[in-house]
């Protein structure tokens, strides 16, 4: 974990509401970690966590989505411009270990750690990624299973990915996505009994566990997202949604 | 020249990392040498392990956030067996930030971290007297006084009263602490605050209020910090919304002879040791020879 | 749609200038027409006119100010004879702050502005006492109980309580004021705070203490005015930090049935005119028929 | 006065520490006045007040130093940012009135305002300006008399602009810079009581007279800079310093 200023390399639209963001910069990063992003001075007064999207070298980069002031003001970085990072933070899987069929599974902006685990990962991989309307975020999977949902029908399935996804082909299932998705795939993966990790969100303010901002609630009591998380076993996690 | 001697505790310097923003030291330690800290407040412990509260725990504000994170933490026991020695290893003065939610709670809790290796106690009244109907401990001065009595009768480390901005009369209360034993007044926790999401037309937090912290709430604390430390003849620890040497000063020359930096961190995860260094080019930029000599000044 | 009648006075919006921002009403109106606000507070107005204090009268914060103006005002009799007629021109709700330094002055203003043309008189009890050692007489219940009384023996005309956010215990203050005749409560005033200049080794203000506004203390005034409107049965001005539709409609939802807003025309000077349209634009996109519907529901 | 957001045309460094910043609008301005300039978002939250220092048909420019956080955004700025503008504010002077012989006096960064007024003056002017050490805003003085002193003795007279100004010569002096050379000039013209003009400073919350923030002394009591100044007579001011 360190705490450093970094140039922009690139940030760029990427479809409606969604950059991409290239900061110069050389890291080891796990799939599913995260790093904690600033690049304002005052206000919001807290970083924003932003997951592992690809990583080359000396670059990393993040896939985000516009929502608030903080990604707003993302939005607006040019080349050259600073941006203060903290990180690599959280657990991350350590995916040279998976062995059998692995099915990711996201949902939007959820999309985008999972994009890394399909890189990453060298066991067979099937992506199942559900947008509203545009598609995003797939130029890293050219040569892996893609199935693309869309609730709009502009691409591929016209619904959702829990529609289309059946937990019986695979060993392990990673998703990363909105409460309701999450939950979904969870009550899909229970039946069949197949492991499940599930990649949680929370508000943070340090990133790095000291604060108990974050916490998920599990079946061992309140845990960090940003530091026991944001990778958590789908037995362990308790869905309020 | 930052050195500091009280209650017979050398502090390496004024700074101390605040309660419940710093865990027990560990996580920001994996980003710089903590031990260069004057020292290090825990998290707010109580006899048993609490849980903390569900929903929204956090929610920024201009300047500012709110937390709700409600007195998480692994309990008392769990600490000293499982934290104590890595903060003791630290090198650092340790100050354990003692909760309760009855004034049996308080006590139990002080005796067994008198028993311990911690340097300080520093007493958080700002706790819902969950016996009272869940008023805050360190609202009403009458109410504190009993609190600081049961507690000062089983403690024979360091006694700092952790005072909260919401008392009715913040001088009266920190007299009335010192009247009963304390040894020092730090000041202040969080301001009782809330938010509204206006789409869902409901508070933002389960509990509907939260605790204000942050930049927005220094001119206050310092008000506070001045009039307490003109009032009180124990050492005083400032804290509330510092962010940069030039605030941590800011409190020193009002009266505190240390302070505490909490937000802050979250701000910048480098705050605590930038502010140390500004304060050590501060003095002799202006040829201060050792930080006393500006302890209320104003 | 934001239409809302109380005291029998019709407000076009729930949008008041707060008083001590907007003078008398001419400045703004040289930028915008200022009759489209609900309402304006004037200035402080005493018996006498003030000067008000030397030295620094301004100093930024985080997402704040503090000011210390102390009161420069013209007196209730120019007021009167110079500017009201203007303001009443302006076709909007006309709100006399009435200030003092002694209940006589309190009652003496009041007498006066009672008999003139203005509208509402809002009582400023976040004064100097300055027979009584200087002590606010916004703290103490008891204090401001007899200050109420006494005025409100003499005002006929709608007479709203603007209550210090320093008061010892906010619910009980206002339920006191309440209890003494007030029409309504406005609450919150400015902050007691203070600032250091380290160069110096000074306060900033000659003062010492200044009072802090602004998106700072929004949160705190928020829950206050929350606490208040569950506690009393006359309506609420909520204020302290508005600066956007945002923050004005977490207000009402918090209970206030009018807002005011201060230091936000310093930082957007078209301010209160973006939240009347924004309120608009909200009530509209969430399929509110009137601003009643959310006054206090959360 | 109004409230627009500007274009940024130009926004140079003229000397250290000293920038010059144009912004494409069409005002009527007179010497003297000034606006409230903002190119930031949340911190400070106040506008900054800074003199005419030129105009143009469709620009108006300002002359500015870098003192703490308002300016140092302002001087980040570059061509085609916006910068929020409230304004024309203040009283000015109507200088197409002025008869005999003037003398402009400024100190440091304010000279900003008396280079608009040089430029404005017909009557016959003397300009005084005195700087520590490097010399600016003097490329629109070309056909002026123009007396300079610095600190250092880099340039022109070694000393300050109160050493060489002798008031006998002046129908109307007007100064503007640090309070202590303005109390100076102040004694000097009241000797030969030769009419003074003071150009007063003052931290400023709303800028156009409503909020008494911007409090000057005088002997008709507080009066405020932005709007009863910033030009005040020189017996009606009472100089603390
Ligand atoms: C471990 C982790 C990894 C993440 N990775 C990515 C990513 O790769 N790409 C991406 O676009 N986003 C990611 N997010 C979410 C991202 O952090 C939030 O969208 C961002 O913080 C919003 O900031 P803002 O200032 O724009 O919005 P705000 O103004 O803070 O909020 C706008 C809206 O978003 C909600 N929101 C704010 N923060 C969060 C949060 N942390 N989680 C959920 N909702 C939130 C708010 O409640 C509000 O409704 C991640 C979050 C976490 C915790
Ligand atoms: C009518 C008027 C016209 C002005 N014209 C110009 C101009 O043409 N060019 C120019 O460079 N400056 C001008 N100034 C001064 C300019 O407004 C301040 O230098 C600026 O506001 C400083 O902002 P800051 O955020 O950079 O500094 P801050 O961080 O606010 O303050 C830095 C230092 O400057 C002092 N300061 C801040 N504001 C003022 C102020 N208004 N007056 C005096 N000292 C202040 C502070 O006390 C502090 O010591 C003018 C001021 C007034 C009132
Ligand atoms: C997330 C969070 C958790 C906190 N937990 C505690 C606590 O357990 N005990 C305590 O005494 N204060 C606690 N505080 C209060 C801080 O120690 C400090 O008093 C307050 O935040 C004001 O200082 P700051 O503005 O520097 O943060 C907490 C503050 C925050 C932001
Ligand atoms: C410059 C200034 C002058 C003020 N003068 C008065 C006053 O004369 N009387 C009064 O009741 N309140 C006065 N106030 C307080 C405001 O009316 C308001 O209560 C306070 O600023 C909080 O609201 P805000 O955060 O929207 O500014 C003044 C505030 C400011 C900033
Ligand atoms: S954000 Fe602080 S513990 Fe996770
Ligand atoms: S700045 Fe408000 S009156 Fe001058």
């Amino acid at each position: 974990m360190q705490y450093k200023s970094l140039d922009v390399l690139e940030n760029v639209m990427v479809a409606e509401n969604i950059y991409k963001l290239t900061l110069k910069g050389e890291y080891e990063v796990k799939p599913g970690q995260f790093f904690m992003l600033k690049s304002w001075e005052d206000e919001p007064i807290l970083s924003r966590p932003f997951s592992i999207y690809d990583k080359g070298e000396d670059y990393i980069s993040f896939l985000y989505e516009v929502k608030g002031k903080g990604t707003e003001k993302l939005s607006r970085l040019k080349k050259e411009d600073k941006v203060k990072v903290l990180g690599p933070l959280g657990n991350g899987m350590d995916v040279s270990r998976i062995k059998g069929k692995v099915a990711l599974i996201g949902g939007g902006i959820g999309i985008a750690p999972l994009a890394y685990f399909a890189k990453k990962i060298e066991a067979d991989v099937d992506i199942y990624f559900g947008f509203r309307d545009e598609v995003y975020g797939i130029e890293n999977l050219r040569n892996k299973e893609l199935f693309i949902t869309t609730k709009s029908g502009r691409v591929g399935y016209k619904g959702y990915v829990t529609d289309i996804f059946n937990p019986f082909d695979y060993n392990l299932v990673i998703t990363c996505g909105p409460l309701v998705m999450m939950n979904k795939v969870k009550r899909i993966c229970e039946k069949t009994a197949t492991p499940l990790y599930l990649l949680m969100e929370s508000k943070m303010a340090c990133g790095i566990g000291a604060c108990l901002v974050c916490a998920c609630k599990t079946k061992d009591g309140m845990r960090r997202v940003c530091k026991d998380g944001p990778i958590f076993k789908g037995e362990e996690v308790v869905l309020d949604a | 020249m930052l050195e500091i001697t009280l209650w017979g505790k050398k502090f390496k310097n004024p700074v101390i990392a605040a309660s419940g923003t710093f865990g027990f030291g560990r996580e920001y330690n994996e980003l710089y040498d903590v031990s260069v800290l004057g020292g290090i407040a825990t998290k707010g412990l109580t006899l048993k392990k609490r849980e903390g509260n569900e929903g929204e725990r956090c929610y920024e504000t201009a300047g500012g956030m709110l937390n709700s994170v409600g007195l998480q933490n692994p309990g008392i026991d769990y600490f000293i067996e499982n934290e104590l020695t890595f903060m003791k290893s630290l090198n650092t003065v340790i100050i354990a930030n003692l909760s309760g939610g009855s004034i049996e709670e308080y006590v139990k809790g002080a005796e067994k971290l008198d028993k311990s290796d911690v340097d300080i106690i520093e007493l958080n009244i700002s706790c819902p007297n969950v016996k009272e109907g869940g008023m805050n401990f360190g609202i009403k001065s009458k109410v504190a006084r009993e609190v600081v009595r049961e507690v000062r009768k089983v403690v024979e480390k360091p006694l700092v009263v952790k005072l909260s901005p919401n008392a009715e009369d913040i001088v009266d209360m920190a007299v009335s602490c010192v009247e009963e034993g304390a040894d020092g007044i730090s000041l202040v926790n969080t301001f009782k605050a809330m938010a509204i999401d206006i789409y869902k037309r409901k508070p933002v937090f389960k509990n509907v209020f939260a605790g204000l912290s942050g930049p927005s709430i220094k001119p206050i604390a310092l008000r506070m910090v001045y009039e307490v430390s003109k009032a009180v003849d124990v050492p005083v620890i400032g804290l509330g919304g510092i962010r940069d040497y030039k605030d941590a000063i800011e409190f020193m020359m009002a009266g505190a002879s240390l302070v505490q930096v909490g937000t802050a961190n979250f701000i910048n995860p480098f705050a605590c040791i930038e502010i140390v260094k500004g304060m050590e080019n501060f003095l002799k930029v202006q040829g201060i020879n050792s930080i006393g000599e500006i302890i209320g000044i104003v």
